[in-house]
């Protein structure tokens, strides 16, 4: 059986998967066929996104995975309106977004924000934190004066847990740890009321004993303000435990979606099992690394991208001729799932010799290792 | 030592042998002891590493973790004596015996140009950035020649060869030798790390986070590499990081530091099975598993204290879930673990025996100390 | 000078230093060579401001008595006298206003430009930028003063307005270029991102976000261009090139070369005129290493040693063990301990390893 | 070689700038410079006129793109037109003359501070805190003092009363240029003085930008990895501190260049040495404009030579300007 029979090609992603987000809210983001290209120096032309499209959700939180380079920052720049499409369209709340002018990027602004991953650098380091949360009350609550000015940020303070609020406002961010850093940065963003948040690898920078904490605390916040949560991660380990919905990206294209339990637990595409082949795991003692290392001799260093081809087919175990020649599109594996591969069916036979919504519950990580 | 023609020098294989005789002897090959560093500023001392404690013994992979300023990279270059002003060491002592050392080197009573003897040749370090480790205007051959020419004595032409080899031994290929830093990926970078710092067949390796600023799958490539090599080479690993669930599947035994003293040391499965420290609790606590059950995780509350203003007591009580008023007195030194399977597993904790639950979240709001909670212990 | 270059890094203060630090605080945050400067600076300007009133004789009246024709210095005369009988003193109390106030206006009009260019070039990015880059980096090659002497050399007056004009023409490059470099540094950082998140406007964030972290940039800057043209405009003078019916440092120099002062021994005409730019230009450009080491503790003279054992320990010592005396050993003792049996059995004897 | 190739393209449009406000400063000054030339020079013959106007375009028939364009025309074929002072000795005739003095001073003695400025700066930056370290502040008075004021006072006690030192001049009266040993040795030792008060004014600027990079340098992981590797202690300095440290300040010496220049300006008139500097305020001081300019645009283009070469330098020392650059 060729993959083609059993998982039929995505035309249009957005639309044709049922996303699992769906379920907690209303749509309040639609991201469709977006596409970057950055000119390089000598006349050459990269692609960091290519055809991405997916679907945010109110009270629902849409993981995007893949290493650094894979493109995923620049899809939140480009949602946020901080790098101008090449092609694609973005949709806030059913209608196409159109950043014509000033007036209408600060409109747009106060429904999307974007969180930045590096704590140390997203604050300005010659303004306190009262600044910070000020200038965002003033341009889009239209609160000028102090009185109606202070409530709202000690409101704000409190809504990320930096208390007493009236010490914290005084500080300068260099007084600050990163975790506290990264609260300010919440409440930023909060202060323009958006309904939509993307949060750029927001604990990425942070101490590990930290991080579970704000990602708690983001979780949180998504449920108090009834937030579209689009959560960019290197860490799958982490996306799992905090998205509805898993996006791999890889090479500027999502190569997988599903549900975050199903993706995690049963990758169909090669690089998703690869990923989770490789992160750690606590509960592998005596994995492959204190039995002796035996190494899989894969090439690992990113090879040069050829159109017309699997980007990750220099890498892929499963690689033939076809995946040299042709870039496979999505394409339905279940209802809520898909994954770009020519060679689902060798990948991941089990998917497919199972009757639809039944997940198999042996762990993947054979073929690779 | 003359080499076969054919494949000139090339990296010994047999010091595992020869280690055989004592490798499993009592005597560590470093032995640091009440070893201490402040670093002196206009505020007042900063007391990086406290009275820390631990061997490491030939061929054995100890696991050093924390988070960041807990002390871990302070204690790891403290005792090869390479920090750097305002640091200064306070006391103790860190005895090397290895091969060539068998009655043992005081390195803290070793003057300036006789330190050169030990550095590299004994102890080497792959350091956390290969970029910024790795000298920008010299080809990444030359850089592990001049280890090599320091440290040997061959002739031009052996040097280069065994500089040759040593990349074989990372996989990269020999015409990468004329190479600068900044053509090579990440990972490759790290690779030359690790060549170079295998380049005199030292007999420890710090190894100073050396995946973290690379991808999941490099990171995994190159740990299975380091692996793979320790097993070829043996040589003993002092490893670093600030992730404890990489530690668990990677050393032997795991060292767990906080605000600059070891809190508990046992083997991996012991902390990752018993861990008797809150504060291993916790960092345990930090990692979402890929695997097993989705549950509710929470993490260490808080943030680490002032090490020029520590609490009395343990200097975790703010943050630790099972705290009590006892826990103001407590000196922190490591005691054994009566109830481990694991007869060298110590402790920091007197009152919390291994198996404690953690204690649900969602009591505490933010960072600040909730103020003791007794019941914790009591329920134990 | 080197007796104020004590290292305050290293003790821990006592408190009550801690309060006096408090109350004085940015003075003593400052670096000793910036007080230095600013110390030498003041006095300076301070002279410049009440000089004139405190001339006790007009600068450009000539004696006609002979006899007070290259006095030496005296009660009467406390800098004694030119050939012409002109009271040195009341010379240079006016001259250091004219070099000063000269300089200041050439720094201002500079610096305005700088920032201007560096931040457009640097902010805008694109076109603007490599129209603005390579402006800058011309005038930066090209060299300043052939080009202020064929400028000056052209106009009929030379008056200080077209000094003024001309020096700050050609002062500006220098300036503009490191201010666009940290410009362009800066707007990469994700502060900028998230103001623009915030929703601020372009004029904004240049004024508010970026300009605030540049001001030390910007005044080392200022400090650089008044350096330099009150080295030229001093230069220009001497040459001939400037008002010679004014009072400046470098008229005075002029004078007192073209009447030949030194040959006929009258080094009181001659030596403080050139010493006062020397002790004004030291002061400028100590304020400025005061600047970069606010900027950059570690470029403190001392600041990256620590005092164990009766040592200085570096920056690339080995860590100090306190209580352990480890002299550094002498040349000789070094050469001799390397025939010591320690050393012998310390050397590296081994070639590479045994072949598996 | 883009690299390079970028580099001359930079060059060439510096060289035209210059050569463009050479072509308008006359034409923008107020005055008429001919008028000016012909008064103060009573034995011009008036078919001179002519020729200035020629030279300086002022009253020139012809639209100004025109002039312009011969200007240029002009330039290109070292046609700087006749002198007026030593009339009618060609400009090009007397830049021949001055420029060979000028290059050989300047050039050592600008190579030697900052040889000896930077190997100082490594040795107080690698011995932060040394002795060395702590005497530099002193050092920023010597950088202070205007160069001709310092060296009328060692003219003064090392010539006159010491005369240990001649007076000025580029060679002794009665000595004949030529390439014989007196000519040559009277000329190395007229140079002596003025050379060695254009290194000390300029070596402490050069050792304090060298210490401060070598500081910088000196805290980075790489040199600590060096430690680290047990190499001899002058491999770490040269090899690894300084060999990354010289690079920003190599572009520092690239920069400087025209400053250094201006200051040997002024040099030459305080010893009377027969240079380009002393041509050029002989040449201000009698009106004589075309000499002027094209003192300027000789000035100009070596010291865009010299910015070329250092840029060739740093590409060699520096692998990462090499890639960038092939």
């Amino acid at each position: 059986m060729k993959a083609e029979e059993i998982a039929e090609p995505v035309q249009d992603g957005a639309v044709a998967i049922e996303s699992p987000a769906a379920a907690r809210g209303p749509l309040a983001m639609q991201a469709i066929s977006l596409n970057k290209d950055f000119r390089l120096h000598r006349g050459e032309v990269l692609s960091a996104v290519r055809d991405v499209s997916f679907n945010l959700y109110r009270g629902a939180v849409v993981g995007l995975v893949g290493e650094s380079g894979s493109g995923k920052s620049t899809v939140a720049k480009l949602l946020a309106g901080q790098e101008r499409l090449t092609s694609g369209e973005v949709h806030l709340n059913g209608h196409p977004v159109a950043l014509t002018d000033r007036r209408a990027f600060r409109q747009y602004k106060s429904e999307v924000q974007l969180v930045f991953q590096d704590p140390f650098s997203s604050l300005n380091p010659v303004h306190t934190v009262r600044y910070h949360l000020e200038r965002p009350v003033k341009l889009h609550q239209n609160k000028r004066s102090k009185a109606e000015l202070d409530p709202e940020l000690t409101a704000l303070m409190e809504q990320v847990r930096l208390t007493p609020a009236s010490q914290f406002l005084a500080k300068f961010p260099h007084e600050l740890s990163g975790g506290q850093r990264q609260r300010v940065s919440f409440a930023r963003a909060l202060a323009a009321q958006p309904s939509v948040l993307l949060a750029d690898e927001p604990v990425s920078m942070l101490d590990v004993s930290i991080r579970l904490e704000m990602l708690n605390l983001l979780d949180d916040l998504r449920e108090r303000f009834h937030l579209a949560l689009l959560y960019i991660t290197h860490d799958i380990a982490s996306a799992r435990y905090f998205s509805d919905e898993v996006l791999v990206m890889y090479a500027g294209q999502i190569v997988e979606r599903g549900p975050a339990e199903e993706l995690t637990q049963e990758p169909a595409h090669p690089y998703t099992q690869l990923l989770v082949a490789s992160a750690p795991d606590p509960d592998n003692i005596g994995s492959i690394l204190r039995s002796g290392g035996k190494r899989a001799a894969r090439n690992v260093e990113s090879a040069p991208r050829v159109t017309g081809a699997c980007p990750f087919n220099p890498r892929c175990p499963f690689a033939q001729d076809r995946c040299r020649s042709e870039d496979p599109p999505l394409m339905r594996i279940s209802s809520a799932r898909a994954a770009a591969c020519w060679r689902l069916d060798v990948a991941a036979p089990q998917l497919f010799h199972q009757s639809e919504g039944g997940v198999a519950h042996e762990g993947l990580g054979g073929p690779l290792v | 030592m003359t080499t076969t023609a054919a494949t000139g020098t090339e990296l010994s294989g047999s010091k595992a042998s020869t280690l055989g005789a004592n490798g499993g002897g009592d005597e560590p090959i470093l032995d640091i002891s009440d070893f201490s560093v402040v670093y002196r500023t206009d505020r007042g001392d900063v007391r990086a590493v406290d009275g820390v404690n631990l061997a490491l013994h030939a061929g054995e992979v100890v696991g050093l973790a924390g988070e960041s300023g807990s002390g871990k990279s302070t204690l790891a270059y403290g005792s090869c004596r390479l920090l750097r002003p305002p640091a200064l060491i306070t006391g103790g002592s860190v005895v090397y015996r290895g091969r060539r050392f068998p009655s043992g080197v005081e390195v803290l009573d070793k003057r300036p140009e006789e330190l050169n003897v030990l550095r590299w040749r004994e102890i080497s370090i792959v350091f956390q950035s290969a970029m910024n480790a790795l000298n920008p205007v010299l080809s990444v051959g030359d850089q592990i020649l001049d280890v090599v020419e320091a440290h040997m004595k061959l002739s031009k032409d052996e040097a280069v060869e065994r500089v040759a080899s040593l990349l074989d031994f990372v996989s990269i290929p020999r015409d990468r030798m004329k190479s600068y830093p900044f053509e090579l990926s990440g990972g490759m970078r790290q690779r030359v790390m690790i060549a170079m710092a295998l380049a005199t067949e030292p007999e420890i390796v710090i190894m100073d986070e050396p995946t973290t600023a690379l991808d999941v799958v490099v990171q995994r490539d190159i740990l299975a590499q380091i692996v793979e090599l320790k097993e070829r080479l043996s040589f003993a690993v002092l490893f670093i990081t600030h992730d404890l669930s990489l530690l668990l599947e990677l050393a032997d035994r795991v060292a767990v530091m906080y605000a600059g003293k070891l809190v508990e040391i046992a083997s991996s499965e012991e902390i990752h099975h018993e861990p008797a420290h809150p504060y291993t609790k916790g960092l345990l606590n930090s990692f979402p598993s890929l695997r097993g059950p989705r549950r509710e995780l929470a993490g260490i509350p808080g943030t680490p204290p002032d090490l020029r203003n520590l609490p009395p007591g343990c200097s975790f009580l703010p943050r630790c879930p099972y705290g009590t008023t006892a826990c103001q007195d407590i000196d922190m030194s490591l005691a054994k673990v009566a109830t481990s399977a694991d007869p060298d597993h110590v402790t920091a904790c007197p009152f919390v025996l291994p198996g404690t639950p953690v204690p649900p979240r969602g009591t505490r709001s933010n960072g600040a100390p909730d103020g003791l909670q007794p019941e914790a212990i009591s329920a134990q | 000078m080197a007796a104020l270059m004590v290292d305050t890094g290293v003790t821990p203060p006592a408190e009550r230093e801690r309060e006096k630090r408090e109350r004085f605080g940015w003075w003593r945050r400052l670096p000793p060579k910036a007080k230095v400067g600013a110390l030498l600076l003041g006095f300076f300007v301070l002279i410049a401001i009440i000089g004139p009133t405190l001339a006790p004789y007009d600068p450009s009246y000539q004696n006609p008595n002979p006899s007070l024709s290259l006095n030496a210095p005296s009660a009467a005369h406390l800098l004694g006298t030119t050939q012409n009988g002109q009271d040195v003193l009341s010379q240079l109390l006016t001259g250091v206003r004219m070099t000063l106030e000269l300089a200041l206006f050439v720094g201002v009009v500079a610096t305005v430009i700088a920032v201007i260019v560096g931040i457009s070039a640097g902010f805008l990015g694109g076109m603007w930028d490599e129209v603005l880059s390579l402006l800058s980096n011309v005038f930066l090659v090209l060299p300043a003063l052939p080009l202020l002497v064929v400028l000056l050399g052209y106009l009929p007056q030379k008056g200080e307005t077209a000094t003024i004009l001309v020096l700050a023409f050609l002062g500006w490059p220098w300036g503009a270029r490191v201010i666009r470099a940290q410009t362009l540094a800066l707007r990469n950082r994700d502060f900028v991102a998230a103001s623009r998140e915030t929703g601020e406007r372009g004029w904004h964030i240049i004024m508010f976000e970026i300009m605030p972290n540049e001001i030390s940039l910007i005044a080392a800057s200022f400090v650089g261009v008044v350096l330099y043209a009150i080295g030229a405009s001093v230069a220009l003078a001497f040459i001939g090139l400037a008002d010679l019916n004014t009072w400046s440092l470098g008229t005075m120099l002029y004078w007192a070369q073209s009447d030949q002062a030194l040959t006929l021994g009258a080094w009181w005409w001659f030596v403080p005129p050139g010493l006062l730019v020397a002790l004004i230009g030291t002061g400028l450009v100590l304020l400025n290493f005061g600047i970069d080491e606010l900027g950059n503790p570690r470029l403190r003279s001392g600041s990256g040693t620590i005092k164990v054992g009766g040592r200085w320990w570096g920056q690339t010592d080995p860590t100090p063990v306190l209580g352990h005396s480890q002299r550094r050993p002498s040349r000789v003792a070094a050469f001799l301990h390397s025939f010591s049996r320690e050393a012998l059995t310390e050397r590296p004897t081994e070639v590479a390893g045994p072949l598996p | 070689m883009r690299f390079i190739v970028r580099r001359l393209a930079f060059y060439a449009v510096a060289a035209w700038v210059a050569l463009t406000i050479n072509f308008f400063i006359p034409r923008l000054m107020p005055g008429n410079a001919v008028e000016d030339i012909m008064s103060k020079f009573p034995s011009l013959q008036p078919s001179a006129y002519k020729a200035l106007e020629a030279m300086l375009g002022v009253g020139h028939p012809g639209s100004l793109w025109h002039q312009y364009v011969n200007y240029l025309y002009d330039v290109i074929h070292f046609n700087f037109g006749t002198d007026v002072t030593e009339y009618p000795a060609k400009v090009s005739a007397l830049l021949a003359q001055t420029v060979p003095w000028t290059i050989t001073l300047v050039g050592t003695a600008t190579i030697i501070a900052f040889v000896i400025g930077t190997g100082l700066g490594i040795l107080a930056g690698w011995r932060s805190g040394g002795w060395l370290d702590r005497v530099l502040p002193g050092l920023t008075f010597l950088q202070a003092v205007p160069y001709f004021f310092l060296a009328l006072i060692l003219i003064e006690l090392l010539a006159l009363r010491a005369k240990i030192f001649p007076l000025g001049q580029g060679y002794a009266g009665g000595d004949i240029p030529g390439w014989n040993w007196q000519f040559i040795s009277s000329a190395v030792y007229h140079s002596l003085l003025p050379a060695f008060t254009l290194i000390i004014t300029n070596v402490a600027g050069w050792m304090l930008t060298m210490r401060n990079v070598m500081i910088t340098t000196t805290g980075e992981d790489y040199v600590l990895a060096a430690q680290a590797k047990g190499l001899p202690h002058k491999r770490v300095v040269l090899g690894y501190a300084a060999r990354n440290a010289i690079l920003p300040q190599l572009s520092g010496f690239a920069n400087a260049l025209g400053f250094v220049v201006s200051g040997a300006i002024v040099m030459e008139i305080v010893f009377s040495y027969p240079g380009v500097g002393l041509l050029l305020v002989n040449a201000v001081t009698s009106n004589d404009y075309p000499l002027m300019q094209a003192i300027f645009l000789v000035i100009t283009f070596a010291v865009l030579f010299a910015n070329l070469i250092v840029d060739v330098v740093y590409v060699l020392i520096d692998p990462r300007a090499r890639a960038r650059s092939a």
